[in-house]
């Protein structure tokens, strides 16, 4: 892919807000992108999408939005908030269940395991991961026995620690933060194949009001370029183009 | 005059009495009215409303002729220039002695800080300046209330019985000081006080109050002398007092309503001493004596009716024993007759 | 939808916490307001604390304590064979934790305006210690008292961030009203978020302003001594 | 006896006097000692120690056989079955009239509400029951203090000026009321008073106290016509004092400090009026007369000294004018020889 | 790494804060405590209102309030040509709105705790209501207005709801150190977490026990009037 040139008079600050399940990726990926534009300042700001979404609406100077999901980024474009055409998918998520290294669990049998007390998840009233959660346990037909074990956290991070304090046995997160290091260190996981949830789709979008979009853009293409796409392999993404979209 | 203190208003407490006093306090320089009544007549509530800190529900007070409280207009306490002593001191804890003193004023001018040292040095307060309230005596807060209110030269002067918490010897210091201090200063003052001598000594007039209401104001000799009413009397501690129905000892003038007179100017003498022109001579038996203070009071029975009468140790001889006759006498000019009501 | 079921859930969790910030706040800053021991301010200073981290982190480290791999999750696991976290006694406990310095700052500014003189003429007609704290400490601190109360009575309902870490969200468990408030928001249901937001605030409005004016009408100011 | 309060102790204020009393209190069933002394010199702080209310920083107080508080022991004051007045009253402000009396007893028992009652009539509190006390004027309120000190019949009571916001006539009935309570339920009392007439009428005992200390302490009749000590003597206003420095008019005994005299028992008479055996007679000028209340006090001038004779207007002639010359007489027996120090 | 820039950005912001609400908050109080108005209790009502909904969603409506759509928004930014929201004036006013029940509350139990004849007597020494708020109020006051000021200042100092969606979490304008340990925490990194978490409690601890050490020491309670 060819690479976007930046104009080196006109560098000023790439301000990105993230989903914080991107954390452990794009800090590394923000690395490289910083060797490669010393002259640009980045700022990131990771939190939870759906908030994003309300700040941008309201006029968060930000210039690139990396969303958890692609219904946000659709809707800032819809509100014209976000730069029609800019929208693009830059990593599917993949999910697990966690447990911790001192669990007797087998995640892969946790589900129907009866020693299972509490199960923690996201939200699924508004997290993506919460959502692809209960559509998986559905798919795997054990949705309506363990439904009354579960504990929301606000978000996968929160479900994670969830499970990690010891209140809650085993969680469904993101693979993306099972891979992290603290959690990599603590625990074990077991995937929840890709069939058995709608493909997450992760994608992101130039903000119409961006005093930088150039750096954006640049930034966007970086993550496209090989050592990007390795670097979100590592850290427990999918690329769009490696699956195909399930209902 | 220019600050006569014109009050004629009306309050009614929940659950409690109405107090609607109507008088014309005299404003003129120095002169000082003392309001004397019994506990729970309404003396503090007078000067209260005088002062503005109880708004009264109707009527108006003025002072000289400036319109201090009336349907439309209120001038609010801290405008009308007046100096409060309260009857439980109300100092502010937070503050030193000498803060409370100049509480309000400038702390910089030395003249000031001259005469509230002047005053706290006349009120035996040395020593103290430094100190919170909490570290004084009751009569020691009393005095540091009575210093910050006069030290500002009010235009009028209330104290709520400011030497209640002093023993005599302070009081009677205390009195000098101030009687001296309002004259210098020309300020009115009205004052609550229970001290017959503090009336006698600080007042120049006298308001009676009973009930809510004025019942007699003049003059404090010519009120001293001449209670306006059977209540006037008994509020003055007359020890005699026989209305007309009673049967009396001494003969009542037709238009009056009784007599009254102190045991004081009674005269006890052995029996069957001759008549003077003047005095009434009444024989009794003596019932009952008992010394109080520097007195010895005796009480006589004439008839069906009891006299008291008061005499020193000087007069006190040794035949005055009870069941004893003796002649009891007073000047006529001492009887106070008590004009008829309305 | 409004979800009643919260809504209930939250009052029955604003009771609870409330009488017990009582029994717990009241003593404590009777005991803060009137001890000499110097070591007191850093009691006051403890228990003014968990106010200055951010809820969801408190609620992380309350999880910690509580959580199953704690002594104190172990020893309540041991007793009662549940887990404290995830249940509704959990979420009173943390309640308590976070609520406290709002009852026990203000109480304690309510007993420290008493008049030393009515403690001593307590004493002085014969009543001990529990009967003066109950006749004459609570009385006359009322102003103080009523400000702890509403602060935390208003603050269980609102607060958020501690109850939902260690309630863990469950409905009719530990969902509370302003987690579900919360909930609708971030799900963009904004209609249920401002009906329930209404409810609410109108309740609690009602609530507080019955309050104030009973107590403008039968406790106002104790002058006269 | 059994409850004789033996008082050694000592209190030092941070920037305040030391306050060391040293005394045994009469406890005999009904038996009442005044405190008497000028403002500020530790009746009140007295009053605290003995109640347990003011820690001693060291010595002990003993209530008979019982200690109240030394090294090691110290009894609360809830546990002292005590009664306190305090010189602010101290009412609690959310509680009406009869619940301030009847706080901490039990309010079903129909004795002690009659007797609440009962007190609430003879104070003269009628109709009050239900107030709170900020709807109280300053009497009426210190009414209630005592009512709610007494009714609980405690061991020992301590009252710190209880009368000093009362109006004479109230001030007569409370006193009566008091000292036949006290009798009847054999209530051993503290009283800090500054009413002479006060000492009189109640107090079987007086001890002066003057900078922290307790200088004089005995039967009323005796202290008041003994002083022990100049200090007392002023204390007690004895109008003539003289020590034996001083050109007494009078012949001072060798082995006093010097001699006082009250200026009622001097009498006046004409010059040159023949001497009498026991009275000593001294011709003077009359310098000064002034009246006070009942009494006229004139000050006659023998040599450089001045002495003061009060008399009753009875005795008061026309005669008596400043400038002329008159004959003041005491008996012997009423001039106390104040012995020497020590 | 210990986010340094946000300790000091969170510094500003309670100082900032607590002097506003001083401003705001002690004249509120004050008339509150002094007004026979009847209508009086709603606005004590109203003013502990923020309290009940969950601060996220309080800084949700804030942020509605604020943004560019809003008229207020609007206002502002056509006076001042930027916004309110996430920059740090947005914060400052975020927070007062928030933190005021923690002010006004005990700051009235304060002023209400004060014995009128005090006042009165200031009255009547010629000190007009200016000056007795100053001279006798505020001292009078002083529990009252030491619980407010512990509170809202602790309260500013944790906030991380309406500081979060009102300030949008900008490093150096926005990012408040609660934010900040809330970050951590999400992204796992404990130990940043924890030694943060450590520095403000250590700093809260510190600044609250010598506050309340000087209180002890200096302000002791007033009687004996
Ligand atoms: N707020 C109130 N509510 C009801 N009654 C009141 C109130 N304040 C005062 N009173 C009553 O009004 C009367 C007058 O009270 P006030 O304080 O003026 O008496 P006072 O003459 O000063 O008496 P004292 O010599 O005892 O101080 C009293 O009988 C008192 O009980
Ligand atoms: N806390 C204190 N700190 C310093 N000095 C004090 C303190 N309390 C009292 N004093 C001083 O101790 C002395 C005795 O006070 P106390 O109240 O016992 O006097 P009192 O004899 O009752 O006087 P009064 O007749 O005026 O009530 C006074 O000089 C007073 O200033
Ligand atoms: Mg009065
Ligand atoms: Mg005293």
């Amino acid at each position: 892919n060819p690479k976007p040139q930046i104009s080196s008079e006109n560098p000023g600050t790439l301000t990105i807000a993230a989903a914080s399940s991107l954390k452990f990726a794009l800090d590394d990926l923000l690395e490289l992108f910083r060797a490669e534009n010393q002259n640009i300042n980045v700022r990131v700001t990771y939190g939870s999408s759906g908030n994003f979404r309300t700040q941008i609406e309201q006029g968060a100077p930000f210039d690139l939005f990396l969303s958890a999901d692609r219904v946000f980024p659709e809707m800032l474009i819809e509100s014209g908030r976000g730069e029609k055409g800019s929208l693009f998918d830059y990593a599917v998520g993949r999910m697990v269940i966690w447990v911790r290294d001192v669990s007797p669990l087998d995640p892969e049998q946790s589900l129907v395991d009866s020693r299972v007390r509490k199960i923690a998840i996201a939200n699924p009233k508004h997290s993506p991961y919460g959502q692809a959660a209960v559509a998986a346990f559905k798919s795997l037909g054990v949705y309506e026995q363990i439904k009354d074990r579960f504990v929301m956290g606000e978000n996968i991070a929160q479900a994670a620690q969830f499970v990690e304090t010891g209140a809650a046995d085993i969680g469904v997160i993101a693979l993306a933060l099972a891979t992290a290091p603290t959690m990599a260190e603590r625990g074990r996981y077991w995937e929840i194949p890709l069939g058995h949830f709608p493909t997450m789709f992760q994608s992101g979008v130039i903000l119409t009001n961006a005093q930088n979009p150039d750096a954006a853009r640049a930034l966007l293409g970086m993550m496209i370029t090989d050592s990007g796409q390795e670097l979100l392999r590592a850290h427990g993404f999918l690329m769009p183009q490696e699956t195909q979209e399930t209902p | 005059m220019a600050r006569d203190l014109n009050i004629d208003c009306k309050v009614r407490f929940r659950n409690g009495p109405e107090i609607a006093p109507q008088a014309v306090f005299s404003g003129a320089p120095g002169r000082t009215t003392a309001l004397f009544g019994p506990s729970g007549s309404g003396k503090t509530t007078i000067l209260r409303l005088a002062a503005g800190l109880t708004l009264p529900v109707s009527g108006n007070i003025r002072c000289g002729e400036t319109i201090w409280s009336d349907d439309r207009t209120f001038c609010p306490v801290q405008k009308r220039r007046i100096g409060f002593v309260f009857q439980d001191y109300a100092l502010f804890p937070h503050i030193s002695v000498l803060g409370n003193i100049l509480y309000h004023l400038d702390n910089k001018d030395t003249a000031l800080r001259d005469a509230a040292f002047a005053l706290i040095d006349k009120l035996g307060l040395q020593g103290l300046e430094h100190r919170r309230p909490a570290a004084l005596s009751g009569g020691q807060r009393q005095r540091v209330a009575l210093a910050r209110a006069v030290i500002r030269r009010p235009h009028w002067l209330f104290l709520d019985e400011p030497m209640a918490a002093l023993d005599q010897t302070t009081r009677l210091t205390v009195r000098t000081e101030l009687r001296e201090f309002l004259q210098r200063e020309k300020i009115p003052t009205l004052i609550v006080t229970h001290e017959f001598n503090e009336l006698a000594e600080l007042a120049d007039d006298i308001a009676l109050i009973a009930d809510g209401r004025v019942i007699q104001h003049g003059p404090t000799r010519e009120v001293l002398r001449q209670p306006s009413s059977l209540t006037a009397a008994r509020l003055l501690q007359f020890e005699n007092i026989f209305s007309s129905e009673d049967k009396s000892p001494l003969p009542v003038a037709k238009k009056s309503t009784g007599i009254a007179f102190r045991a004081e100017f009674v005269h006890i003498e052995k029996p069957e001493t001759p008549t003077l022109a003047g005095r009434i001579f009444i024989p009794v038996r003596i019932t009952r004596i008992r010394s109080e203070g520097p007195l010895v009071r005796l009480t006589g029975e004439a008839g069906n009716t009891l006299i008291e009468a008061a005499i020193t140790s000087q007069n006190h001889a040794a035949w005055m024993q009870p069941g004893h006759r003796a002649c009891l006498s007073i000047d006529q000019r001492d009887v106070a007759s008590i004009p008829l009501r309305g | 939808m409004i979800d009643w079921e919260s809504i209930a859930l939250t009052a029955r969790l604003a009771a609870v916490t409330s009488v017990i910030l009582l029994v717990l706040g009241l003593p404590l800053a009777w005991w803060l307001a009137r001890t000499r021991w110097r070591g007191a301010v850093l009691v006051e200073a403890v228990v003014a604390l968990p106010l200055v981290l951010p809820p969801t982190v408190l609620g992380f480290y309350v999880l910690l304590m509580l959580g199953s791999n704690s002594p104190l999750g172990q020893f309540y696991e041991g007793v009662t064979g549940t887990l404290l976290p995830f249940s509704f006694r959990g979420l009173v406990v943390a309640s308590v934790i976070f609520s406290l310095p709002f009852a026990v700052q203000p109480f304690l500014a309510g007993f420290r305006a008493i008049d030393p003189r009515l403690l001593e003429a307590s004493y002085s007609l014969g009543s001990g210690r529990f009967h003066t704290f109950f006749w004459i400490g609570l009385p006359l601190a009322w102003p103080g008292l009523l400000a702890g109360c509403v602060l935390s009575f208003a603050h269980t309902l609102g607060e958020f961030g501690v109850a939902l870490m260690v309630g863990g969200n469950i409905a009719g468990v530990t969902r509370t009203v302003s987690i579900s408030i919360y909930d609708s928001v971030q799900a963009m249901d904004y209609a249920t978020a401002g009906w329930t937001s209404a409810i609410l605030l109108v309740t609690s409005f009602t609530i507080l302003a019955v309050t104030f004016t009973l107590q403008r009408k039968f406790v106002s100011t104790w002058p006269g001594t």
